[in-house]
């Protein structure tokens, strides 16, 4: 056993560490600087510098534009340019749709979406939820009817991030109703430019664009852009699921997080001395970077388990769980390092110090962060299920 | 021991609760927001008109004579539709500085108008540095003639951008003074700055503003410590209103959001959870009305250990209460269309006023009654 | 509102606290300093003190031998009690079955029972668990044959505390096993000196005695002995719960609790100074006694409310809720404060301080408050259910 | 970075995991709680034959020259069945405070026989004033003759009251230093105390006690703060097994309790609380495996860092697990017959051995890794 990492590791850790510090223009890395919400313009402005350099896509296959890296790599690259602050990358193409496609898609589909995905000429949304299905996704009503040659599509998704950027939105739709649940269910690639699309943004609880409300009025889709089989979206969506879940452990925002909590309460006067000296508060910014501590060595174990070719099981449930909550009591905790400063909203610059001045939009916002990609409750019951065994109603 | 309300504070919670019902539903507060003023002065007139302003005021400067209960009493309905109207700034910071720091004569003059709605009053007592410590203040106040001349920065004044008159904490030579500065007056600059939960405080420049004392100098440290106390209760009065909405808006969308066919409301987990709440909604309702009933004392210890109880609570119930609400939402919850988002802002704003958890936890511990008998 | 006692209730208290002072006996405040467990001997010379001075039953009414008191004084005399350490009562008889008596015994019962639950001279014991129906009462199995003129009962019950020094136990049996569940079951009084009653005491996880199996092989009962009707024992259990909920709130032993856990801190040196002076100790007790401040304001809420006549209703779940985790919480602080003084049990005296021998044994022990009176995650079933009205599976 | 087990650990884990099944079920630890010696001598000879009381020891001593990482697969195995032998006695606390402590010739003679399982080595440092410190100490060593006097009582000491050798430390002249007292010296006593998980341990009197300087005179500090850490360390590990075996016993009992005619563990609030404590265990596991491994580390600052985040997650998701296991269980937890009072028991002894939460907080705090990169 050993916990350190490898000389050549470390090597690749300073080498990615070199990269990010050259490569971020001075606009990005001043936004970087006090964890500021970066557009969707900033974002694609990174992904095409890292795009540039070849590592856009570290889990990529190499022969489709992948780096080639460990896994062990992979974890350290995450960890850099989170801890970096660079933006992080819409996770739609590069981790969501571009690996189902290398899994399932046809040889066609690869050729025609993989290359625009990583160069980012593209742009992908999701369209999983709809008003009536979220956790219970099974449950879907957005329909596409068989019209031989074609679908037409008629529904709403909700919580399409970036839809109002989006080039693209892989959708699961109804394509048998007849059947139940997840039976009649199809993975669908849709271009939002077609007829019948019509997007809705929404502002975020920090006052953010990201979600939005995408709505098909009888749009027309190719058979063609079918992933799987015709019915088989159900099968697709686990699949996809199973991609670099260890990825969602956020263990670089979380520790970037927490000295921004440092940073605020050391430059705030509490008493005599600073709030970074304040026992009371020292000791609860310790006790969550324990909680970090011990989270990234439950991210490390997912890992070992990755190095010898275990796939990643329910047990990844915790670093959702963990680094969910974990990023959002750091904003909590910078919320109160900035005692009354945490009443800001968006004011001139100086009103507060540029490090606080994002801090109440991203306290916010986190409140979604276990929510989304599957509510922590929904985390909870699959670990009760697959990981303790435990009885379901009616099933017992 | 009696905890009924009298015939009076019956009719005040029936005429609030129905105004906002009514008159002001949290449409209202959202649209407010906006506003470059943040409240409607129609309104603030119309609450100077039903008694409102000056129910824990005394009646010799024209107020109802009443206590902070009774303002507690308003406020708990207020934070259940987020009224917006600056009640909290004008009416307990403003209003009540005057009365534990100025004398019988200056507070006819000053609250007399307020009372009637024709002014807004702000307390401009924080600064930069000094974070939840009144005393821990720069600004210097020098005699000038017949008046006085400030100097200094204050920060997060709650309605200052539109106060007609603003009290004002400066250090003087006999010590930390209150003193009145006039809207317009020469040296003043109030800057607006926007507040999370769409409110507005002033950001207030004193270069050797225009200034009168009120009460006597050097003795205002007593006074802005009892109106911080009495400012902590009503935050403590106007968060049980935002969590019991939040608890019943929570259990309504639990009753009504179906997920695999059932209401989500039957899970059991979801349950508890909405328990917990409803548990943590009831404890910070009792420190409030302790807080209230105590804010008054001049037990000085018997006020701080209520009121940094109820305070203390506030932050880590009431805290609890919009953040499982949201959770419970799920997606629609952290949304700025949905309506608890702007709740939970204001449970953060009332939070972050007046002294956090940390805060009043350690002067509770602090204070000599944690170690009576011992 | 007014939330000081009047002047006639602040002489009341005095009264009691005097009346306690000077009538525990040596032996019984030399234990009550240390919080030491009463053996059952040393809590009936305790219920014989109270009796002679006719304040044994606070809530029996006046012609029966209770005080007259109003709801106030009742909450100040158990404060006092609880905060002098003085021993706690079994409450078998006094709170339980004494008061379903009083509302739906016979003259007959009444007067064969009460006025020896009153002295003190028959002590009770419940039987209501069983091994299979915990929380799960209305599936008990314990059956009572109908005879003619009596019922001749087999099964076992289970955590029936202190039935070895017990001369009656009240049960819930099955009189009607055709009927399901609540419908068949009646509410029985059983001579614990009768032919076939075995009692099989247990030790708690403190040491201590308190829970018994008690067996029952064809027990006789004269049928004179069934309160209420035969078949309406779930009416008389429900009716029994509603009694004195607001007693239940235990902040009198809480803050007895806390000031022991004070008590420690002061005396025990960390650093330069003691424990009580460490911010982050002090800040955790004072976090607990806030806690304690708010419960003992819903407790006088739900006072406040009984003043007003109303019957204490589901809220005062949130009495026992928060009551069970507080006095719990307490002693997991008084173990903290001990160090590594936490780690005694039961030895010679002076291996630690006199105010830290009980508390290992109290601490394991009380993880029970959560546990027993219907545990707390029924109490939350409860509120849940009867507060929010959220809907119920299978019954939407 | 590699996580997996060596071989040679592989086959410690195999025959220690198959030693608790079958020769060592928690009925063993029931039955010997009640014997004068707490333990079963048979078993710890046994342990010495197979090598397990050598494994953190060096060669030249007759160890097997592991590390704690060896030691904490053994203590891990040891916690699930609650093995009563004083292995963190006398090979962790006894046999590595020599280790850092005595010079390389008394560690041969001392730590020699102890690994053969013929002797029990107790490690004597705290005392009634010194909560965590062990620094904060009053007993006096002095010259006397070739040898040393020392004076001073020392309290729970794990397996003093059947020790062979005693490893004390007292405050010499040059300071802290260590010494060895040989069971029945001249000067010594021992008195049994119970400890609350059926253990043992002597409160040692010593009254001019003949004593044996080990290593230097006044170096002690260091020694004792390394050993100390590595019990600290193997405590987390043990308490991943009280964790782990507490954890699936509860899981069990959801599975076939039944109430209300179906498995309690249908019941969502319930499965999520066993969730709770599958991922504090899992926590746990990973700061444990850490712990032990930084353990041996000479940088002063990497090592204390991952001893405390252990430490300190023992004692808050140790203790929420055993806590919340006895929740599940309802009545039968708090019953002394039943296993899991004991698993109980034994998280809240580790809990307090070698430093509580509040202690590592404060320690991890204040090292120099936690305002690195200010």
């Amino acid at each position: 056993m050993d916990l350190s990492f490898t000389p050549e590791e470390e090597a690749f850790r300073a080498e990615v560490r070199a990269f990010v510090a050259s490569a971020m223009p001075p606009h990005l890395a001043e936004k970087a600087a006090v964890d500021g919400h970066f557009g969707m313009d900033e974002m694609m402005e990174w992904h095409r510098i890292l795009y540039a350099k070849g590592w856009v896509a570290p889990h990529w296959p190499k022969e489709l534009g992948g780096p080639g890296w460990s896994v062990a790599q992979r974890f350290i690259f995450t960890e850099e340019l989170e801890s970096a602050g660079a933006p992080i990358l819409s996770p739609f193409g590069l981790a969501m749709v571009g690996p189902l496609l290398i899994q399932f898609g046809t040889k066609a589909q690869k050729e025609r979406y993989l290359p625009k995905i990583l160069s980012g000429e593209e742009v992908w949304c999701q369209g999983y939820s709809e008003p009536g299905s979220g956790s219970d996704l099974a449950s879907l009503r957005t329909e596409a009817r068989d019209e031989g040659d074609h679908f037409v599509v008629n529904g709403q998704k909700t919580w399409t991030t970036y839809a109002q950027y989006a080039d693209w939105i892989f959708c699961l739709v109804r394509t048998n109703p007849s059947v139940k649940q997840q039976a009649g269910i199809s993975f669908l690639l849709i271009d939002m430019k077609t007829e019948g699309v019509t997007v809705k943004p929404m502002l975020t609880s920090g006052h953010t664009p990201a979600f939005c409300d995408t709505f098909f009025d009888n749009v027309r889709v190719p058979k063609e852009n079918v992933v799987g089989k015709v019915d088989q979206g159900w099968t697709m969506a686990k699949a996809l699921l199973g991609h670099e879940r260890t990825l969602i452990a956020a263990v670089g925002q979380s520790a970037r997080a927490i000295q921004r909590v440092k940073h605020i309460a050391q430059a705030t006067r509490c008493g005599d001395a600073t709030l970074l000296d304040d026992p009371l508060f020292r000791a609860k910014v310790a006790r969550l970077e324990i909680q970090l501590e011990a989270h990234r060595m439950a991210n490390l174990r997912a890992l070992a388990g990755a190095q010898l070719g275990h796939a990643p099981g329910p047990e990844s449930s915790i670093l959702k769980l963990r680094g969910s909550e974990i990023l959002q009591q750091a904003y909590e905790l910078a919320m109160d390092a900035m005692g009354q400063n945490a009443l800001s909203w968006f004011n001139e610059p100086d009103v507060v110090p540029p490090d606080e001045h994002w801090v109440p939009s991203v306290f916010n916002y986190n409140r979604a962060t276990t929510i989304y990609g599957g509510s922590n409750e929904i985390q909870k019951n699959i670990i009760a299920k697959l990981i303790l065994g435990l009885p379901q109603v009616g099933k017992d | 021991m009696d905890l009924s309300l009298t015939d009076d504070q019956k009719m005040i919670k029936e005429t609030a609760a129905s105004f906002v019902k009514k008159d002001s539903p949290v449409a209202r507060a959202r649209e407010l927001r906006d506003s470059a003023l943040g409240w409607d002065a129609a309104v603030y007139r119309q609450m100077g008109e039903l008694g409102w302003l000056g129910l824990p005021l005394p009646e010799a400067a024209g107020g109802f004579g009443g206590t902070m209960v009774d303002a507690a009493i308003l406020l708990e309905e207020f934070g259940k539709t987020l009224v917006p109207e600056p009640y909290l700034a004008s009416v307990v910071l403003g209003g009540r500085a005057l009365v534990h720091g100025a004398t019988a004569a200056q507070q006819a003059e000053l609250l007399g108008p307020m009372i009637e709605g024709e002014r807004v009053i702000s307390l401009a007592w924080a600064e930069r540095g000094s974070r939840y410590d009144p005393e821990a203040i720069e600004a210097r106040a020098e005699r000038r003639g017949e008046g006085w001349a400030i100097t200094g920065e204050k920060v997060w004044a709650l309605g200052a951008h539109a106060a007609d008159d603003l009290i004002v904490s400066a250090r003087a030579d006999a010590g930390i003074s209150l003193f009145h500065v006039a809207k317009g007056a020469r040296g003043l600059t109030v800057q607006t700055v926007k507040t999370m939960d769409g409110g507005r405080a002033g950001r207030v420049r004193l270069e050797g503003a225009e200034a009168r004392l009120l009460g006597e100098p050097g003795a205002a440290g007593a006074a802005l410590s009892r109106v911080l106390d009495d400012a902590a209760a009503a935050a403590c009065a106007e968060g049980v209103g935002v969590a019991t909405a939040v608890l019943w808006m929570t259990v309504e969308y639990l009753k009504t959001r179906k997920q695999f066919g059932v209401p989500i409301g039957v899970f059991q987990a979801l349950q508890h959870r909405a328990v917990d709440m409803f548990v943590a909604t009831e404890l910070l309702k009792g420190t409030s009305i302790l807080a209230n009933a105590r804010a008054g004392s001049d037990d000085v210890v018997e006020r701080q250990r209520a009121v940094s109880a109820a305070k203390a609570q506030l932050s880590s119930g009431g805290f609890y209460v919009v953040a499982q609400g949201t959770q419970l939402h799920g997606g629609i919850g952290v949304t700025d269309e949905h309506d608890i988002s702007l709740y939970f802002k204001r449970m953060r704003v009332l939070m972050a006023l007046f002294g956090d958890e940390e805060h009043h936890v350690a002067r509770y511990a602090a204070l000599p009654s944690f170690t009576a008998g011992l």
